[in-house]
């Protein structure tokens, strides 16, 4: 973390300024300055519409910024396009499950091992050197627990092990931040305290933003919270501050929460 | 200075064509997602009905302005319940793919009955010759294949975008699920828009018999123009489609006056730079 | 004058069941989402269902509606069975849905949104009537329909259905994600509608706004219908709706 | 190779569905089956067998179905073959598999010209022929400055070469020009560039369904009432049929051949019609199949039998002065092409016409010896020897 | 949506020894054609058609974007390798190499203005481009317009072979088949197929895994046109021609129908598919255009009764990708 002065720079990895998202006419995010501390878990909240899905495409340059600037470590992020801000280190996983049905969970994480070690263009080398990365796949497989399904096609697994392969495919990347969009949407609860203690557990080496809408997991995971409505930032802090905050009973928890 | 007034009319009478035509691709792929390939093939079996009601039955060229449409979009909604309804839910090529073979199947019938070459149809005594404007001399018939044409593609818009059937097809387009909900027979309604479309297609096949012949590859070739049209224009809009139809047009006709031998490629050549620009078309709505 | 003519047509005696279902089964796809819910709705009260998130709410109110692809077991709507009715044919018997997705169209203005679903009983509230209730949407008539606030557009969403005459209301959480000033005015919508001899089945998140205009409950579980009690049970069921809903 | 058999299998290759297969197609099959019934070779023991197939005036399907003919179905003879791109591709093929070619519904003159081949006869007609017949009485009628519309391939290219040294040798000059796809329905924007060209004749090198589209659409857009002449440099009589008399009236052209023209053309006429399905008679170019089979067979029985030998076979025919009741007397000429006499017409108004296809009114006749390329002019290789 | 190839089967280490032996089989099949009375020509086109749709196959069944416009790297490829044999009098080799460059070519700078659209909207680019490159050869002096190139001249490969003998443009078809066939089975199972393969399945996925996915596609567009363009290079010597029917879009079509009939994304569906349609057009060429008719009605049944294709049905059947 960030204690000495050279550090004080980077004391946020990712900064945006006056993040602006226009819909011909319709501002769905208006004017956002987020700034999240490296090595913190980070919540995005807010009620439906705020914003929270369209920042997230914003951030991962899925949507064009119509006014505004992404800082991301340092780099000026806004213009780039969305590839290279995956290999800056940011990446997204996606509210809706993203796996690639048809390759098994090993080949699912392959894919995203491959990305970083290049010859992916080689067409004709035979995909046997790829094996070289089934050692690391195995043990980002076993960190969040499906090594029984290495070699099950993602299509056939259950709900919540698809959204476990595609937090290991994401950290397959290395990423230094990753961007999570509710991951516990549809979820039965013993998977969403696996995946609570999984993000508990890889929060340890990445920065981590979420969006989520249950609150319980909010509660117990985020370091700081960012309540977001009709595209603006309404308020932020941490939980048991923002429970107490009249702005956030009144937009979000509503009159009876506290 | 006669030729090119000469050439934007030939142009203008192209376009009348493309918007026809590209106007019932974009009604039909609004409600059904399905790019209609057959669409060619059915404005030549629009062409085909006229000649057979004037051959076969005696009836003139106005009744067959009113019966192919109908004929054909019948035949059209015919399609559409028996085949590319079980289409829903499927990827769009499959609709590209089941319209290309419907279209081969019908040119093909044709073909064998009736050869490649042309069948006359003869211009309706009401509409031939042509007067002298001195800018240019103008064939009656030609002057009221652009204006009929016009009124029609206007009529649709008017159809679709302010009237309440209209409103019904826009949202199921959007939410067929919902709109059904609220009462209405949608799967009856995505039938009748596709003959809706078809017929557009025929009544365009009615207006070029004169003009063209009736042949059955007629559409064929045209219907590929019509899809770079549909790439520069996009099929976000009816009146995207209408305007691109008819704008198209008159560059090819200007193109005949001032580079003959480019004629047959402008359009292509239009949507390649347009392409190149602006990847997403103009009125770009992604598939 | 409007609730003169509504009088004269009820759906149903008061008191008599309007809607019963019974075993109901639903999929989507593979998936089996509805086990055998159990129910019943009678003439003009409102009714809630209750339940987690992904518990089946939803999915009871769209198999009414006929708008899930496989569905078994049986729905009878005013003494007509409608299990393999298409959603068409529902609605113009007389039900009408307001989804959770409020389902707004982007390419319809204000008023094209609103005189959408076709009249199919007579008795639906006339426009200036719905303007009374709404006065936000009579300014509002010529902007997109997608283009109002979230809570325009859920104001939307229930007046386009009040205009078709018919007298049984499904609302899937209305009040999600409006302004409790709006859910407010919801509140006494429903109850306005609850004396014209309205018949309406709710699906609420929010228990504190389903406990302020309902008559009865039934919570849902796993696609189930495990309990059901009344209003004025309420009290002495608290505990139990704790442990249900986690509240 | 060197025994005689009295087997023979031929091919009529032609269009059978596209623009030009009223004048050719089922018709010139019809003609080469009735040309083996009259050859009267099957009382002598011969076995005569007929294939037809469509080569849609694509080439490379004209050349495949030929190459399959040879390997395949052992066919000696092809005949017809009236689109002139298919033609040459079709004669080089012939002469790969030493068969024998009649063909009768081309019309470029590079057939006997530059690339003429020993195993090829051209019997009915050729674009020297039709250029020099119509194009110089044309252009001695004062018709001074031409526009060419031409269809964009071998024969358009042939038709519009031979003419416009007629044309100029003659003292006239060609103002411009415009090619169009094979297959054209739409010439308008043709037609209006030949309007502004004002040129006193608009030559029309095309034929078949391009030739009545294009007089028909010339008749819409007032060309020839604004003043201009059209010039039908090849028109027949299924065409004539098509454009109908009103529009047709007065267009002057030249043809080898009119099933009015004596009793022996109307006997033949009125048998072929009577087995054609629309009961039409007879056009140049399926008279000419019958005739260049008929000389066909008279030289296979010269030869006692079919040797197999096309080369052979139509150095025999070059040696056997042609003798029918279609064309009358001529001769085989060592470049391949044979020599009638040719005919100009005019097409007759409607109230001159006596019969369903009574077209043509006779004015005039050019002798075989004048109609076609003299033999000293021809730039075909197999006289250089 | 169901995407077009969605029910690939996974690819493992024993589906690939399967293949391996399916591809003997095949090759020594082939092998020995010329010795059972078949008409070698019918084989060698349908060799190239093979290779065809192989290639079209690479773009469609694993990069999951449908050409409509494919004959236009056959045709010109073809024009191409003719003209240099014919006019420039190159060598066999050379003509070859020529033509499959010049398609090379044509995939990069189409690829460049199609690959960024979708699909239907990729198709219809492509299938417009097609008809652009159509009339542009009709009207361009070189390739003879409607007349096309003929007679062309088949020489001797490498200077050795006699590319005139039947026999020995037979073996060289049928090598230069299986070379192509192993060159694109090799990049389906390369570590860029695996990205191909993954970019079908999810490609925001792949993006965000930080894939530049329109290089990705663009390199398979550029192969798969390449060796269309080879596919046309070799069809020369067998026809002897070059001509418009290779740059129509009907070919375009058929060139679809083979993949579809012989399915979608499988190894050797597109040789099977190839072989059942040239066979189907050369059986029934005496039905006229009814040849046309029935083409679409197997479109129509391909697309609404078995969407696998013939192989892709018995590969479902079997559990084994084929
Ligand atoms: N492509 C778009 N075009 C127009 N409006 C859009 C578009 N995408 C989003 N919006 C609008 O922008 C607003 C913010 O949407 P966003 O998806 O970011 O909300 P959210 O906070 O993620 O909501 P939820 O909690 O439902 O996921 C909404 O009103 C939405 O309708
Ligand atoms: N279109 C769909 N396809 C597949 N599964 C679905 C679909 N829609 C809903 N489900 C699943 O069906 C189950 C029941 O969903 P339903 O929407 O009925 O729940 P609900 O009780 O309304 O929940 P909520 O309070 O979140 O609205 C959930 O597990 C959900 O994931
Ligand atoms: C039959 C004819 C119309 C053929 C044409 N004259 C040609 O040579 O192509
Ligand atoms: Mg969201
Ligand atoms: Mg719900």
């Amino acid at each position: 973390m960030a204690y000495g002065g050279i550090y004080l720079a980077d004391e946020f990895i990712l900064e945006t300024s006056g993040l602006t998202k226009e819909f011909a006419g319709f501002f769905a995010v208006r004017d956002v300055a987020l700034k999240v501390r490296r090595g913190s878990i980070h919540a995005l909240i807010g009620p439906n519409g705020a914003g929270k899905t369209t920042c997230f495409n914003l951030l991962t340059k899925f949507l064009k910024p119509s006014a505004g600037q992404i800082r991301y470590k340092g780099h000026d992020i806004t213009a780039m396009p969305p590839a290279d801000v995956a290999r800056l280190g940011l990446v997204r996983s996606f509210q809706i499950s993203a796996v690639f049905p048809h390759l098994t969970a090993l080949e699912n994480v392959r894919v995203a091992l491959q990305r970083q070690h290049g010859s992916s263009f080689d067409f004709w080398r035979s995909k046997s050197v790829l094996d070289r990365f089934n050692p690391r796949a195995h043990e980002l497989l076993n960190d969040v627990g499906l090594s029984e399904f290495a070699n099950t096609p993602a299509v056939e697994m259950p709900y919540g092990r698809k959204r476990a392969l595609e937090i290991a495919t994401t950290l397959a990347l290395d990423p230094e931040m990753m961007l999570l969009d509710e991951p516990m949407a549809g979820m039965g609860h013993e998977d969403i305290d696996k995946i609570a203690a999984l993000i508990k557990r890889i929060s340890a080496k990445y920065t981590i933003l979420m969006v989520e809408h249950n609150l319980s997991v909010v509660a117990n995971l985020s370091d700081i919270i960012t309540v977001l409505t009709r595209g603006q930032v309404l308020a932020e802090g941490n939980y048991a501050d923002l429970s107490k905050d009249e702005r956030v009973k009144e937009a979000y928890l509503g009159a009876g929460h506290g | 200075m006669q030729a090119l007034y000469a050439q934007l009319l030939v142009g203008l009478i192209n376009g009348s064509f493309y918007a026809l035509l590209s106007l019932g691709l974009a009604v039909i792929f609004g409600m059904l997602n399905i790019i209609n390939f057959a669409h060619g093939a059915l404005y030549m079996m629009g062409a085909f009905v006229a000649y057979f009601l004037l051959n076969l039955g005696g009836i003139n060229y106005w009744w067959a302005l009113i019966i192919a449409p109908v004929v054909v979009g019948i035949f059209g909604m015919i399609l559409e319940r028996t085949m590319l309804q079980w289409l829903t839910g499927l990827d769009h090529l499959y609709g590209l793919l089941l319209t290309f073979g419907i279209a081969l199947i019908v040119q093909g019938v044709f073909q064998n009955y009736f050869g490649s070459s042309g069948l006359p149809y003869s211009i309706p005594d009401q509409l031939k010759g042509g007067v002298n404007l001195g800018f240019m001399f103008l064939p009656i018939y030609r002057g009221w294949v652009v204006i009929f044409s016009l009124v029609v593609c206007l009529a649709t818009w008017f159809l679709i975008e302010k009237t309440q059937l209209g409103a019904y097809l826009r949202a199921a387009t959007e939410n067929p699920t919902l709109v059904r909900a609220f009462g209405i027979n949608v799967p009856r309604m995505i039938t009748l828009t596709y003959g809706l479309g078809v017929g557009l297609a025929a009544l365009a096949g009615v207006l070029s018999a004169p003009i063209n012949q009736v042949r059955p590859l007629m559409g064929a070739d045209l219907i590929i123009v019509v899809f770079a049209v549909v790439v520069i224009g996009g099929m976000g809009s009816i009146m995207g489609s209408i305007i691109t139809g008819f704008a198209l047009g008159v560059i090819e006709g200007l193109t005949k006056y001032f580079y003959p031998e480019a004629s047959n490629t402008v359009v292509f050549v239009l949507m390649v730079v347009v392409l190149l620009v602006k990847p997403t078309g103009l009125t770009g709505r992604a598939a | 004058m409007a609730e003169a003519k509504l009088a004269e047509k009820p759906v149903a005696a008061a008191g008599a069941d309007v809607l019963t279902v019974k075993d109901l089964q639903a999929w989507y796809g593979e998936s089996h989402i509805l086990h055998g819910i159990n129910f019943n709705v009678k003439a003009g009260e409102v009714v809630t269902l209750l339940g987690r998130n992904g518990a089946g709410k939803t999915t009871t109110l769209k198999s009414v509606m006929g708008v899930i692809g496989k569905r078994s077991g049986s729905i009878r709507f005013d003494n007509q069975e409608i299990i393999r009715a298409t959603s068409d044919k529902i609605a113009r018997l007389g039900i009408a849905f307001c989804p959770e997705e409020r389902g707004i169209f982007a390419s319809l203005d204000v008023r094209e949104n609103l005189l959408l679903p076709p009249v199919v009983r007579p008795g639906g509230l006339p426009l200036d009537q719905i303007f009374t209730l709404f006065p936000n949407l009579k300014e509002r008539l010529t902007s997109q329909g997608t283009k109002l606030s979230g809570g325009e557009q859920q104001m939307l969403a229930i007046a386009r259905i009040l205009r078709t005459g018919a007298r049984f209301l499904m609302l899937d959480e209305p009040t999600e994600g409006l302004a409790p000033v709006i859910i407010q005015q919801i509140g006494h919508t429903i109850a306005r509608l609850k004396s014209q001899g309205f018949t309406i089945l709710l699906v609420e998140q929010n228990f504190r706004f389903a406990s302020t205009v309902a008559d009865r409950y039934y919570i849902v579980e796993h696609g189930k219908v495990i309990d059901g009690f009344a209003n004025s049970e309420l009290s002495a069921n608290m505990d139990k709706l704790h442990t249900y809903l986690g509240v | 190779q060197e025994k005689l058999d009295k087997t023979v299998k031929i091919g009529a290759l032609s269009d059978q569905s596209g623009l030009y297969a009223d004048l050719a197609g089922p018709g010139s099959t019809l003609a080469a089956q009735m040309a083996i019934e009259d050859s009267g070779l099957k009382a002598k023991g011969w076995t005569i067998d007929l294939i037809s197939g469509d080569h849609q005036n694509k080439p490379d399907i004209g050349t495949t179905i030929a190459r399959q003919w040879f390997d395949v179905d052992k066919v000696d003879t092809i005949v017809d073959v009236p689109n002139s791109g298919v033609a040459l591709a079709v004669n080089n093929v012939v002469k790969e598999k030493n068969g024998v070619y009649i063909n009768s519904g081309a019309a470029t003159s590079d057939l006997t010209n530059a690339q003429c081949s020993p195993n090829t006869v051209h019997w009915t007609y050729d674009t020297y022929m039709l250029a020099h017949a119509t194009g110089q009485a044309l252009v001695k009628a004062g018709g001074d400055t031409w526009f060419f519309l031409t269809a964009d391939y071998a024969f358009g290219a042939a038709l519009e070469r031979d003419t416009t040294s007629v044309v100029t040798a003659n003292g006239g000059k060609v103002v411009g020009g415009v090619k169009h796809p094979l297959n054209t329905a739409d010439f308008s924007s043709f037609l209006l560039q030949a309007q502004a060209s004002k040129a006193k004749i608009i030559g029309l090198a095309n034929a078949g369904g391009d030739t009545t589209n294009s007089i028909k659409q010339a008749a819409e857009f007032g060309i020839v009432k604004g003043g201009q002449k059209l010039a039908a440099l090849l028109l027949f009589l299924t065409d004539v049929k098509a454009i109908g008399l009103e529009t047709a009236q007065g267009l002057n052209f030249t043809e080898t051949f009119y099933w009015d023209l004596n009793d022996k053309t109307r006997a033949f006429s009125k048998r072929f019609s009577e087995r054609m399905k629309n009961s039409a008679p007879p056009t140049m170019v399926q008279a000419g199949v019958y005739a260049g089979l008929i000389h066909y067979f008279k030289a296979l029985e010269a030869l006692g039998g079919n040797p197999h030998d096309g080369a052979k076979v139509v150095a025999k025919m070059k040696t056997i002065p042609t003798d029918d009741p279609l064309f009358g007397k001529g001769e085989v000429e060592a470049n391949g092409r044979v020599t009638h006499d040719a005919y100009l017409f005019e097409v007759k108004k409607p109230s001159e016409s006596k019969g369903p296809w009574d077209f043509y009114k006779l004015v005039g006749t050019v002798p075989g010896n004048q109609a076609f390329t003299p033999l000293d002019k021809s730039t075909c290789p197999l006289l250089k020897k | 949506m169901s995407a077009l190839t969605d029910d690939t089967l996974p690819i493992t280490p024993r589906a690939m020894r399967d293949e391996m032996i399916v591809f003997a089989a095949m090759a020594l099949l082939l092998a020995i054609v010329p010795w059972t009375g078949i008409y070698p020509f019918f084989v060698m086109q349908a060799l190239c058609f093979a290779l065809l749709a192989c290639a079209f196959n690479l773009l469609i069944g694993y990069g999951g974007l449908l050409s409509f416009g494919h004959a236009m790297f056959l045709g010109t490829a073809g024009y191409v390798s003719a003209h240099a044999l014919k006019v420039w009098g190159l060598s066999p080799e050379l003509g070859i190499l020529v033509g499959t460059a010049a398609a090379a070519l044509l995939g990069l700078v189409t690829g460049f203005i199609s690959i960024r659209r979708q699909g239907i909207y990729f198709s219809m680019i492509t299938l417009a481009l097609s008809q652009l490159l159509y009339f542009i050869y009709l009207q361009a002096p070189f390739t003879h317009g409607e007349d096309g190139i003929q007679g062309i001249p088949q020489g001797h490969l490498l200077g050795i072979f006699d590319l005139s003998k039947p026999m020995v443009l037979y073996y060289v078809v049928l090598v230069g088949f299986l070379a192509g066939f192993l060159l694109i089975y090799r990049t389906i199972n390369s570590p860029f197929g695996e990205v191909l393969k993954s970019i079908r399945e999810n490609e925001p996925r792949a993006i965000s895994l930080g894939y530049k996915t329109d290089q990705y596609k663009m390199l398979a567009y550029i192969l798969s046109g390449t060796l269309a363009g080879f596919a046309g290079s070799l069809k020369v010597f067998v026809a002897q021609n070059a001509s418009l029917t290779d740059v129509h879009w009907s070919m375009s079509g058929e060139i679809v129908l083979m993949t579809l009939v012989g399915g979608l994304g499988t190894i050797f569906g597109p040789v099977v598919g190839a072989f059942v349609i040239i066979a189907m057009q050369q059986y029934l060429a005496g039905f006229g255009q009814w040849v046309t008719v029935i083409q679409g009605v197997i479109f129509v049944a391909c697309v609404l009764l078995f969407r696998r294709g013939l192989v892709g049905e018995l590969a479902h059947l079997l559990r084994r990708s084929l």
